[in-house]
Formats: C-alpha cells, structure tokens, sequence
C-alpha cells in the first residue's frame, strides 16, 4: 500500500489536541496584549486593566516624524538586503543543487552560519571589522549585516525548489536548442520564481524585525526595531510603540500570508530561519 | 517532416551564445563564476570579521584609559575564565539548555497535530498560527512579557483575581530560580525565552514530522503497534533531525540574547549581555570576543551533531 | 469452514468516489487470493478495509468469523507487505522484522531469534545487521515479507508486492512467494494489476473494476470463460469481436471473445471453410521471441494471433486464412 | 588635536553623548526645552546618544563619531588619559567667567592648568524612597544595605534597588567610612585590598536584598512603579519625574552623605563639528539652560546665576538640589592603582569585574 | 552511407564506475535502435554522450559524420524523450511543443502551426491549451515526443520512454511510436531493459553489460544465437545449460541454451531416445493464460518448457519427456 493519503487517521486523540490547543493560546494571549495596551488611553505607565480605550494613537503615531524617518529606514534596508539575498542565496542554491563538487558541504554550512550563531556574534564580529578597516557606520553597514543573514532563507527556499525540479528540465531544455542563458530565462526562473519570492518575501520580514544585528552595525541611525527599543524604555506616549508594533505585524502578515500560499503546494517554507 | 537538416548547428551568433558556449565548456570557470559572490560576501567578509574578532581576543585593554593594546596575549582568555564570568557560562548555557528542552515539549503537540491531523485551511491556519507571533515584533513581545510578569503586572492581577495569589508566591518562594516577582527571576526569563523561541522550534518539528513517511505509521500499525508505541519507535526517532535543526536555533538564539535577560531578569548576566555589556558599555573588545568563543565553540559542536543527524537537511 | 475473509455487500466511498461499491467476497482459508484490476479499481482500498486502515461506510466484515468493524489495525492478526516495503529506515533489518514482535511484548532474545529464523526463511540469513536502505529491491520486499509472517497472521495482504521490480527479479519472487505460501498455510490475499502475475499465483482471481467485483473464480475459468468485455479485455489481450461477428461465426447476438492463441493462421484455404475460419490480411507482425504476434484484418475487424515465432515468417499485405474451434469462440453476457 | 584658536560658522549639526534627561527639547514636557532655541539661532542640529553609565560614555567616545560628551569625574581623567577628548580655549567661550568657582579649576577636568571641557552640572545621588513604605525620610543608607523591616510592616528584601555600574561600589565605601571607621576609609574613590574587601563584602549582603539592580533611569522609575521598589541610590532626574507623575516618591540625602557627580561637557579630540560644539557649550553655561536643566533633572547649575530669577527652577532650587552641600558630596572619580591617600588602591578594572561577580552572586 | 550516430572506442568513466567503456556503435540512418541491458549496464550514459549531456573521456563520436564531442546540446540537431517526460511545468502543451521552435527564433504564428500539427500527429489535437499536469501518463508521453519530433531532429533518443505506463497502455504506445517512426523516417535510438519490448519494436538491438556492448543484432539472431550465457539469461528467460549437459546432448563442451517453447514435453516416452530427449520430473506449472510453464528436473537440472495453455494439464510430481530439435541447442561461447 503506497499510502501517502494516509498515516493520517481521521481524529486526534483528545489530549493532544489540548496541549496543541495551550500551547496556540499561549503563543496568542501576549499578542493580544499588545494590540490592547494600543488602545489604552493611558501613556505613560501600562496599567492593567487599561483605564479606557481611544484610537487617537493610530493619528499621533503616523504625525511623529521618527516614526516616519525610522519605518523608511527600515523599509529601504529590509528591500535592499533582501535583494542582495536573493541574489547571493540563489547563486548559492543553483551551484550547490546543480553540481557536486568539493567543499559543497562546506558552502552549505557557511550559509547556515549566520543563523546559527547568535546575532550578537555576527553584529560584533562586522561592528569591530568595520572600526578594523575604517568603515564608517551607515546605510550599507546595515544592509551588510542584514544581508548576511538572510542570505540563507533565500537558499532555502530556492535550495527545497530545486530539489523538486527536476534537473532533466534543464538537459530538456538544451536538448531543444536553449543555451544556457535562454535555459535560465524561460525555464529555470519560472520555476524557481515563487521559491525566490516567497524567500524575498520572509527575508524582508526577518529584515524588518532584525534588533540584535543591527545593534552594532547601524551607529546612530535608527531602524524601526531601534526605535522600538529607545522607546519602549521611555515612558512616552507608549502607546504608539504598541500602535507601530500592530502595524508591524499586520504589515508581516501579508507577505507571510503569501509565501505561504506560493509555495503551499510542496516544499515548506523555509521561514523558521528567521 | 524530412531530415534534411544538418546535425550539428553553427554556434549562435552575440555575446550571450558565445558566452554560453564558452562556460558550457568550461563547467569548473561556469561553478567558480557562480560561487564567487557568495563566496566573498559569507566566506571573506563574514567570515573574515568573525576571524578578526577572535584576534582581537588575543589582544588586552589598558585598563585606565580604556584603550586596546594590540599585543598578543592570553591574559584575556584568562579573564574569561575567573569564577565570576565562568559562572556566566554556565548560567547561560543551562539556561540555553532547559529553553530548548522546554521549547521541545510544549512545541511537540503543536507539531505534531500540524502536521498529522490538520488539514486544508485549518492546516493553513496552524501555520500562520506560528507564523504571526514568529513574526510579531520581538521587542514588543519582550515588553508585553515584562507587563505580564511585574509584580503590579497582569499575571498577579488574574492570579490575585483567581485567588490563587499564594500559589504564585509558593512558586517564586523556589530557591535559586524564584525571586521577589516574577519579571525579576529567572522563571521569568525562562518563560519569555521559551515564548519568544517557540515558533522557531515549531516549525522545523512541524516539517520533520510532516517528512515522517505515513506508510511507516500504518506499518507500525499494521505490526500491532498502538499509537504511543507508533510515536516512541517510528514517528519520534524519524523526526529527530528536523527536531534537532529547531533546538538549533533556541538554543543559539538563547546564547546570544542580551535583550531577554536584560528586561526580565535578575541583572545575573547571560553571555549576550557580557558580551554587549564588554564591547559597549566598557568598551573591553578583547574580552568581548573572548566571551564570543563560547557560543562559537558550543555552535560549533552543535553543528557537528547535527550535521551528523542529517538535520541540515530540515533546517 | 469459515471463511477467513468476508465482505458482505461492502462500500467505502471518498466523497462522491465509489472506491468500493457493493462488495461481496469469500476468501477460503489457506488460499492464495489474488485481487485484479486496473488502477483505481478499489483493490488497495479492500485491502485496507481488511488492515483495518480504512473503515467500511455500509456493510459487514468478518476476518476468520469475527466482526472487524472497529477494530483498530493494530488488534487484528492480519499483516501488510506494503507496495513501497515501508522498512523502518532507522532500525536494522533484524530489528524491523522484529518490530511486531517487540510491540506484543516478546522478550529480546525470543524475539531476535524468530526474527533471524524468518530472515533466513526469506533466504536473507545474514543480512540482519543491514539498514534498509543497504539492501536492493528484492532484497527489500523480502524483509517486508519476513517482517510480515514472523507475527504469523491469520491473513497476508499483500499490496503489489512485486510492482516495484524489475522482471527477472519479479519472475524469481513470484515462485518464491507461491511456495512460502505452500508452506506456511497462511491466507494470502494478493492485489495486483498484472493479469499474468494473478493467473500464474492464485488458486482464486477476483476481477475488479470501478469498486466492483466483475468476475471471481480460478485463473482458467477467468482466463478461458470471461464473463464480460471488461474482463476479456483485461486479462490476457483477447480478441474482443463484435455481435454480428459471433452472430455470423455460429454464436449467438452477443459480444464474444476469441484468444490470439487460439488462433491457427495458414497460408492456404483449409479444406472446408465453415463457420470458424476466415480469409484475412496481415497489417503487422511482432517478434517477441517465444512468439510471434500478427494483427491481421478480416471482415473489418482486427484480430491478433499468436503464433509460435518459428512458425514461417510472415509479412504485411500477406494474405492469410484464419481457423478456429467453434468453442474458442466465447460469447459473454454483453448483448449488443 | 589641538586646541582650537579662532571659531568659525557652524557646520550645521552636533552629536552629543549625554547622560539621560541632559538634553532636552521638549519632547516629554514642552516647558523643558533647550535644544529648539539653539538649533534655530546657529543652525546646528542637535544628536544626542544618551548612555546610563559612565563607562558606556567612555566606550561611546573611544568608538568615535561624537563631538561633545557630559562626563562625571569617574570617566573624564580617562577621557583626558586615552586622548579621547582635546583642550578647550576658555577664550572661544565667553561665559566660562561665570562658572561656578568650585568648578573652574576642579581636577576631573583640568590637568597641568589645561582644561578639557565646561563644567555643566553637578549633584547627588539621593536616596529615593516610597513615602509609603516610609512614614518620614530614612535617615541611612541602611536600608538599601541591610535587611530590615519597613514602616509598612514588610521586609525591605526584593524591594531595593542598586546602581548597576561598578562605582556603586564607592557608595558601598562611603556607608563603611561612616560605619566601620576602623577601616580608616578616606575617600570611596581609593580602597586598599582590606577597605575593598569589606565593600565587596557589603555589597555581597546587598545582593540578597536587591530583585534587579538599575542601569537605566526610566527603568527604574518603571521598578518603583510596577515592580514594588520602594527604596534605592537615585538620581533626582528620577525623583522629579516620578513626583511629577504624582507617585508617592521623595528623596533624602541620609548622614553618610553621598556620592555624587560632577559633569563637564568635554569635546572629542576627532570632533566633526568643532564650531558647533564650541557654540553648543557656550549656550549649555547660559543661566536660562542652566536653570531649566537644574529644574529637570534636579541638580545644581554650574554657573550660579542660574539660581536667580529661573521660572522653572525657583529661588530656592538651587538650595533644595543641595547647592551648598558641594563639600559634603564626594564626586564619582576613577579609583587608580596610585592613589593619594595611600599610595596602592584597587584600580577601577578590578572593580569593574568584581562588581560583576557580586551581581552573579560571587 | 554515412551512419546516423558513430562511437569509436568511447569511454566514459565516473572516479571508478566505468559507465561506457570502449564502446563502437553504428546506428544506421532511418533504423529502430534498440539498447537493452540491466540496470547500470551504461545505456542511459550512451544516449547522454549522444546528446551532448555527457562528454566522452576518450574516444569519438560521430553523428551523420560531424564530430559531436565539444558540441554542446543545444547545437546537436538530436533530441530526446526523457523518461520522466521533463515536461515543463510552468507552459501549457502547446508551448511545451513549440519550445525548441521558439528557442530557435521562429516566429510565433509559424511554431504555434507546426506544434499544433506535432500534437495532432501524436493524436492530441486538441490538447494544446492544458498544463502536463494536467495530462495522464500516456498523454504526457506523447507530449514529449511530440515536442521532439516538431524540431525534424535527424536523431531521436528515447529513454525508456514507456517505463512509466502500465502495461496496456504500453502495448498501445509500442504500436504507435514504430508506426510513427516508419512515416517519419528518424532515426531512432531507444533505451529499454524490457526485452519484449526492444525485440518487439527494433530493427537492431544491441545488449549492454556492464558499460560494454556485449552482442549487436537483428532481433531474432539475438535471440535464437544468443553469444554469450550473459544475453541468453537476458533476452527471454532461456534455460541456461552447463558444459556437460551441452556434451552429453550433442553439442560442444561449452554451455549452451535452449528455448523453453522449443521443448517439447510428452507424458510418453517417444520412439527413438537419441540426443535431443529426456526424461524427467514436472515440478510446478505456472498457468499464463496463453501459455503454461512447467519447470521439470531432468539430469539435476531445472528446465523451463513453455506449452499451449491448452496443452493436457500436468501436475507437480509427473513424468514426462521433453525432445527437441538438435538445432535448438544453442551452443554459446562461453567454455566451461
Ligand atoms: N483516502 C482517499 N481519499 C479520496 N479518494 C481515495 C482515497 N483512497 C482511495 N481513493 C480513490 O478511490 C479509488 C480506488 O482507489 P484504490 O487505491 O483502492 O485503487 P487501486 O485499485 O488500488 O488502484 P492502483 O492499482 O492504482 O493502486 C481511486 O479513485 C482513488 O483515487
Ligand atoms: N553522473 C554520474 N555520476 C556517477 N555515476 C554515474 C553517473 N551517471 C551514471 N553513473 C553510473 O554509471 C553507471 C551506468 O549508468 P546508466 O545510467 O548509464 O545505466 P543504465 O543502463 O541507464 O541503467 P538504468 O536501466 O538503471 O537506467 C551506473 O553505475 C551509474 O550509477
Ligand atoms: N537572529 C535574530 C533573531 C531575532 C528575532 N527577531
Ligand atoms: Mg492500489
Ligand atoms: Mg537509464
């Protein structure tokens, strides 16, 4: 019995279901927290229950000009990052699943790395290397170190679409007359197309809430994550932090939602990396 | 349709025929041109600082001026190894530890009902259902935590409304791990890590046990296995690597932090927070790096496990 | 004697898929039962609703006398070589064929013992140690089989065991399985859709199509008396002729069929050509080496004949007379 | 560098590191706003970095990118010693002349008669309280030290607080000097091996009182807010903003005394901005930003003419934020090995780490 | 005439797998190829070096004439039926067809004709406007060959282009690529391990083993004179008989085959016993619906003999005499 329709009886056990079902809440409840505290007509101390409710935060949070000037840094980082990912990452995937050569285990490791290492070692690591060779800290330092990180998301994705590609696609199409850049136009990048862009996709949103990197490597610019952190600490208008917090994850949500959906039907999407 | 054609056509005239012909000769130049980028970014300019990073941990800080003196010494490796920041080793090394395991078991369930028993939009649902506290802002997380587990914060509130104040005060009255609240006790960090690392165990548990073939269950079935017997010796020993490739990142993730600990803490300092704390606030970039081995090394090894587990494969 | 399976007018349907439809079936105990049809047929889902993998919607089902419905896969004494073998890749081989064993609670060392002795029944004496994923296909599908009778179940199913091989292989395994089944007795119910595979295995071939059972009964009955086009179709690759073609041959206004084989092809008008024999033109010829197989036109109707390959060499456009007995000529329930 | 000899036009922006609530340009309270002015009337935009310890200030300027810093004691000399920061012309900055006296000349800014910077503000560091815990003003550094029970019937454990940098260990001294005379401490700043030892030791007693140490002036006005602390080493930053929230907080300079900080703006010998800095310290000793600066942050104005006539301050201001306590207030300075009153003290390095382990509970 | 694709002593090893090792190949131009071999034995490989996939270590390649090696595929006017069809997923059927139209600059009113044309020759007229996902196996099938043959390729390769259908199916698509290949007049190279199959369809088949050629023939030369115990055993399930079987029947010392459909078994003794006769022992029968194979021992040694099903049935344990023609002992050139 070749059974991939099943392995899967029909009803869960009751206990299992439970603990998945606490453990979703518990995931949830502090969530709800935060949209709730960007309601409260309360600024300067977070009172539990709050006081009462307003939706004034939502007008005085788009009127702050760091806001503005902290989203916009984020949001031009967070493109040109993934960019550079997608990229690199793809370069990466294509040589990597193609052919087999030396050292490929060795490539596939040194992407993994930035990841796998904590954030606070790949910051320091280029914050000091920057001060070694006299880079002064600016738009680039961040998307250096953003880019690092994401490159791997990329080629994940792309790696999983690969494997699921069927390498005689390519001989097909050179043994139809396509050379090799004609090959990459017409059949590799229709193929691998909503792999990179769901990757894109999760490496602008792992971009977008990056704190810990860009920590070090920003200097004095400030990134919405940045900004978040000097002001979730000074109780001023606090509420707004929560206000942009909601709109970070509702703007996320999107692009999660998507790439969910373009690569639903096979690989997973490699999202975990974040 | 006759043959009448040649068999064997002239090359394509322009650049990019040309071009092509000339890489598809040379396949080893086509690899190398492809490698190249990556290469230099991850493999020169990553890997490049982290080396020059690690040799700056050779190096030691004049301790007046704050300055460094770029001779090479082990005085800092030294330094890294008196009681007080060995016990920040050990701290956070547990602490990594017990988040992940932790991490593991309430994360398994979750998985493992993703991945066998949801289907078609609920299991769409499951997954943003990880997916958007994934991608929640992390620091706002970290905060609503803080507001949860303040001693005026939202935890004592239910707790006291349920009248169970003194089961809350029975569990911070725990030696070592409990404390005067819970926002300033190591619980406390424990339960903000574990949140805030949840979603990244899920998901790569979630795909290691959708991997898990359902002709092997029904197999195991079919040989008389009940479904806890399945679990234990088919499902869960298959599954291993993709729960591996999670622990991962909990576990680095946990290493690394200097947020977490900071915001919901006992000021007792994680590895993260010695590091950030040497290179920043005392400016101590020797012992800074220094302190970076230790995740590096413990990566490192991690790695190897892994890698022998075949877990890169679901990372 | 009861029956060792029994489905009583048994359906499973998957949304408005009729995968079983009706199903009545008696499996006698010890017989070697071979399920046929083509692909989604509903023959895996009968096997399944005797695993216990799948339950009946409507219907009733007995394994050796006892009620199945309900009962979990795991507490009946029935076992499954999968198509796919679905080894356990992280157990040794001796520990997979252990495994049902170990889950009844059989202590270690009884246990590796019955394991190495099933092994060796499969002839795989010494490749315990192996992982599955060291073993060739045949190899594979005998560690299935191990892994299966070492529990010594009442009933054996088996999902296309031998689909996976190539055909020397295949040839080698049927023997094998045929005679492991003289030995041990044990019911095998085997599903396949290779009609020669069923004809040469079984003592009983149920013919299934679209959830139904078409036609049950031993291989020649099948083979020689199919009882509808479906099933002359399917077994064997009959001539299936036409109404008025039976009805001008001496049968009756019926579909009938005719085997290639049955066939005598000559160069010559035989010496009274009445019913069962016909002029005809060879379109093309096959080599296959045992035989040779003609498509020949007559009446506006093809007809294949095998012939012996030594017979005289034949070739397209050669005109040539076709003679058969008025028994081969079978006509079917199908009327016109 | 050298020193500057003549000013030019301002280059359009200053980057200042400072301590937090020294700049303000009314983003909390509109009345509490000096920076919006300045920027109009020179056209130098104003950055500023805050940090919450002196050595984070010191990391600040070493990493580079900064023109001026406001240096406590602690940190200066080693500004000064690691030529972080350049000399400054008194001459380019007209109101050096109605600086404090006290401070003109004071040894963590001036070194061999060159100075290094405009003084800017100075001040203690309070005990902060909850007038709830407390029924009056606790009259030692006790509480925070040891174990007791409060007015309001609980044990001070887990609801005191301690700076999180290592000069609290000066702190731990100045209540031994009072205490344990027989140590024969004569300043928290110069500790031989046995007098740092039974202030590592003190500090170690401490540990078991306090749930987190503070590093972070607004999280420490969360802690007292919703984490129950009601008793801690404060600034009166954090004093008057609690007050002005109208929570129940008040402060108290107990009979050890205190320490204290005395903060010179200091200039970065790379400074990108020079001009614009010269005119950022010219405006930060103008009695109008000395006095509202007094006001919020609660510390006394280097010049003393911001005493007089300073709406948000009060005539009494400078008075109530301890202006004619200067001699009783030993000032952060870096503890060095060399130390004139003993000649071999513990150096600040030691105190760095140690303070360290005593927070992980060595 | 120069031939269609040539190899002359043409290796091509992988680190210490000798895929294709010293190989000489003569295709015809306008001939059915057929290579037939076990798994691994290089077939796959030779097709590759024809079409440019793989580049030979040493040795040459030639196709109608022009050198090929240093050719990349794109520039052979070779195409190829993959396997697993290597359909693109992302275009519809139509656009599958017209790709190496396309890829060579035809404009698009012009390759959407003769794609149209190439799907209506392949009996899929009205296809053009799906997604291969949407197509069954055998529509699939079609749809690569289709797409191969829109380009007038002067060789087409094949690679086990049926190994996927089942087995009708397969039969239908046997019938319809030879015709095929009759009108167009390709040359076609096909791959198969099936020897039905490759006997069945090729004007010549060559046997692979091991990365070598071990016999080129027409079909029936094959079969019937088989060169060495390695074909015998493949080609058809021949008995396989030692050196002295050979010796005491007639033969040479050298192992030789015989047919099973040449014996022929009688349940007497015939007249005359002289070489050619045996008596001996029925040991199963295994009934295929055209034919029944009975295994008997005679001489210690196992003989299949293939009979009319219709032949009297014998039962296991049976003594019976099988004869044959001395001319069907075909002695090989393996030596004892
Ligand atoms: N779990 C299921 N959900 C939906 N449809 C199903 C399921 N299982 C089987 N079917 C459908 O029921 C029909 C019968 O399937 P079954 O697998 O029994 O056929 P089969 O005879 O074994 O075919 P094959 O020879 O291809 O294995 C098919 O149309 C199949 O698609
Ligand atoms: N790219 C390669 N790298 C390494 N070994 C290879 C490669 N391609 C083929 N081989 C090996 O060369 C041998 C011949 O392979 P080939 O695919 O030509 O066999 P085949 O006759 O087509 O077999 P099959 O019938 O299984 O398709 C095999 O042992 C195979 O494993
Ligand atoms: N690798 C850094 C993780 C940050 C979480 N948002
Ligand atoms: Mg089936
Ligand atoms: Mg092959």
């Amino acid at each position: 019995m070749r059974s991939d329709r099943t392995g899967r009886s029909g009803r869960s056990p009751l206990m299992l279901k439970l603990a998945a079902g606490a453990g979703l809440l518990f995931l949830h409840l502090p969530i709800l927290i935060i949209f709730v505290y960007a309601f409260t007509t309360e600024e300067k101390s977070y009172q539990w229950p709050p006081p009462d409710l307003t939706v004034k935060w939502f007008a005085i949070a788009w009127e702050r000009p760091d806001v503005r000037d902290a989203l916009w840094l984020s949001v031009r980082t967070a493109a040109t990052a993934t960019a550079v990912a997608l990229v690199l990452g793809t370069l990466c995937a294509a040589a990597v699943s193609r052919t087999r050569f030396f050292g490929r285990e060795a490539i596939s490791l040194l992407v993994i790395l930035p990841i796998a290492l904590p954030g606070i070692i790949t910051g320091i690591a280029l914050r000091s290397a920057f001060s070694l060779a006299e880079i002064p800290f600016s738009f680039w330092t961040i998307v250096l170190g953003h880019a690092t990180f994401c490159v791997v998301i990329v080629y994940n994705n792309a790696v999983a679409r690969f494997r699921r590609t069927s390498g005689s696609l390519i001989e097909a199409s050179m043994d139809l007359g396509a050379n090799g850049f004609q090959t990459f136009a017409h059949v590799i990048l229709p193929n691998i197309g909503t792999a990179l862009l769901a990757g894109g996709m999760l490496a602008f949103a792992l971009s977008f809430d990056e704190v810990i990197v860009t920590t070090f490597t920003a200097g004095q610019q400030a990134t919405l994550p940045i900004w978040m952190l000097e002001e979730l600490v000074r109780p001023r208008q606090r509420p707004v932090t929560n206000v942009v917090a909601m709109l970070v994850v509702a703007v996320t949500f999107l692009p999660i939602l998507a790439a969910y959906y373009l690569t639903r039907d096979g690989d997973q999407v490699q999202g975990q990396g974040k | 349709m006759s043959a009448a054609a040649e068999a064997i056509r002239p090359p394509r005239d322009g650049t990019l025929g040309r071009l092509s012909d000339f890489l598809w000769r040379r396949p080893g130049l086509f690899l190398l041109l492809m490698l190249t980028p990556p290469l230099l970014w991850l493999g020169i300019i990553y890997v490049g600082s982290l080396f020059a990073l690690l040799l700056q941990s050779f190096f030691s800080i004049d301790e007046f001026s704050g300055l460094i003196r770029h001779e090479f010494t082990l005085k800092t490796y030294a330094e890294l190894l008196r009681p007080s920041n060995f016990d920040i080793i050990v701290r956070t090394v547990s602490m990594a530890a017990v988040v992940t395991l932790a991490a593991g078991v309430i994360a398994l369930p979750i998985a493992y009902y993703a991945a066998r028993y949801a289907r078609g939009r609920w299991k769409a649902a499951f997954y943003l259902a990880v997916m958007l506290p994934l991608w929640s802002s992390y620091l706002v997380k970290v905060y609503a935590w803080k507001l949860i587990l303040a001693k005026e914060g939202i935890l004592n509130w239910l707790f006291a409304k349920l009248h169970l104040t003194w089961a809350l005060e029975a569990l911070l009255a725990i030696p070592v791990i409990g404390g005067n609240s819970l926002s300033v006790s190591y619980i406390g960090t424990f339960l903000v890590f574990v949140y805030v690392w949840l979603p990244f165990m899920i998901l790569p548990m979630q795909a290691a046990l959708e991997r898990v073939p359902g002709n092997l269950i029904e197999a195991s079935a079919d040989l008389g296995a009940g479904t806890g017997q399945t679990f234990r010796h088919v499902v869960f020993p298959l599954a291993l690597p993709g729960i591996i490739a999670g622990s991962i990142f909990t576990f680095s993730l946990t290493l690394g932090d200097y947020i977490i600990p900071q915001i919901v803490g006992s000021s007792r300092l994680f590895i993260g927070q010695a590091v950030y704390a040497h290179q920043g606030t005392a400016g101590n970039i020797p012992l800074a790096a220094a302190f970076t081995v230790v995740p590096i090394v413990i990566m490192g090894f991690y790695l190897w496990v892994a890698k022998r587990q075949g877990a890169f494969d679901a990372l | 004697m009861t029956a060792a399976v029994l489905f009583q007018n048994v359906s499973r349907h998957f949304g408005r898929i009729r995968a079983v439809d009706g199903v009545d079936l008696e499996v006698a105990a010890g017989e070697f039962f071979a399920m046929l049809g083509p692909s989604g047929s509903g023959k895996t889902t009968c096997l399944r609703l005797i695993a216990g993998f799948e339950q009946p919607d409507t219907g009733h089902i007995e394994i050796f006398g006892e009620t199945a419905e309900g009962i979990p896969p795991y507490r009946r004494n029935v076992n499954t070589v999968f198509q796919d073998y679905a080894l356990f890749p992280h157990l040794s081989v001796l520990d997979n064929v252990a495994y049902g064993l170990r889950m009844r609670g059989i202590d270690k060392a009884a246990r590796r013992r019955e394991a190495a002795e099933a092994l060796a029944l499969v002839k795989l004496p010494d490749y315990g140690g192996r992982r599955p994923a060291q073993l060739s296909g045949g190899q594979r599908q005998r560690v299935a089989l191990a892994r299966a009778i070492v529990n010594k179940p009442r009933v054996l199913l088996l999902d296309e065991p031998l689909g996976a091989l190539d055909l020397k292989l295949r040839e080698q395994m049927q023997e094998e399985l045929k005679a492991l089944q003289q030995a041990l007795g044990i019911t095998f119910v085997f599903v396949t859709h290779d009609q020669g595979e069923a004809l040469s295995m079984a003592d009983r071939v149920a013919v299934f199509n679209e959830g139904r059972i078409v036609q049950v009964g031993a291989p020649a009955e099948i083979y020689r008396r199919p009882r509808t086009r479906f099933v002359a179709d399917f077994v064997g690759s009959s001539n299936v002729l036409p109404p008025e073609f039976t009805e001008r041959h001496g049968g009756g206004r019926r579909w009938s069929s005719l085997r290639p084989e049955a066939i005598v092809i000559a160069t010559a008008a035989p010496e009274g050509s009445g019913p069962g024999s016909l002029a005809a033109t060879v379109l093309a010829t096959y080599y296959h080496g045992a035989t040779t197989r003609i498509v020949a036109e007559a009446e506006m109707t093809r007809l294949n004949v095998l012939v012996p390959a030594s017979a005289g060499l034949l070739r397209p456009g050669d005109r040539v007379w076709l003679t058969w007995q008025p028994d081969d000529l079978h006509a079917m329930e199908d009327h016109a | 560098a050298e020193m500057m000899s003549k000013l030019g036009s301002g280059e359009g922006q200053v980057d200042i590191v400072a301590w937090p609530g020294y700049i303000e340009r009314g983003e909390t309270d509109k009345a509490f706003d000096w920076v919006t002015a300045f920027e109009q009337k020179t056209g130098c935009k104003v950055n500023v970095k805050s940090a919450n310890t002196s050595d984070e200030m010191v990391a600040l300027m070493n990493e580079g990118g900064f023109d001026l810093v406001t240096a406590s004691g602690d940190a200066s000399l080693r500004l000064i010693a690691g030529k972080r920061v350049q000399p400054v012309n008194t001459a380019l900055i007209p109101s050096w002349s109605t600086v404090d006296e006290r401070l003109q000349n004071a040894p963590w800014h001036t070194v061999d008669g060159t100075h290094y910077g405009t003084p800017y503000q100075w001040g203690p560091n309070v005990l902060m309280y909850s007038t709830e815990a407390f029924k009056e003003a606790p009259k030692s550094w006790k509480v925070v030290f040891e174990e007791m029970t409060l007015d309001d019937g609980k044990s001070n454990a887990g609801r005191v607080q301690a700076y999180d940098g290592p000069i609290h260990v000066a702190d731990a001294a100045n209540f031994l000097m009072h205490h344990k005379p027989e140590l024969g401490i004569k300043s928290p700043y110069e500790l031989n091996e046995d007098q740092y030892k039974a202030a590592l030791d003190l500090l170690r007693e401490q540990r078991k009182l306090v749930s987190r140490y503070w590093h972070d002036a607004f999280i420490q006005i969360d802690d007292f807010k919703n984490e129950g602390v009601v008793a801690s080493g404060s600034w009166p930053f954090q004093v008057n903003l609690l007050k002005g929230e109208g929570q129940k907080i008040d402060s108290t300079i107990p009979v050890e005394g205190a320490t204290g900080w005395a903060d010179t703006t200091m200039m970065h010998a790379d400074a990108a901005h020079p001009n614009c800095a010269y005119m950022w310290m010219e405006h930060s000793l103008s009695p109008k930003v000395q006095g509202d600066l007094a006001a919020w942050f609660g510390s006394v104005p280097a010049v003393p003419a911001a005493c007089k006539g300073n709406e948000l301050l009060g005539d009494e201001g400078c008075k109530t934020n301890g202006f004619e306590d200067f001699a009783r207030i030993k000032f952060w300075q870096t503890p060095v090995s060399k130390c004139e009153s003993q000649g071999q003290c513990v150096p600040y390095y030691r105190w760095v780490s140690d303070y360290i382990g005593v927070i992980g509970g060595r």
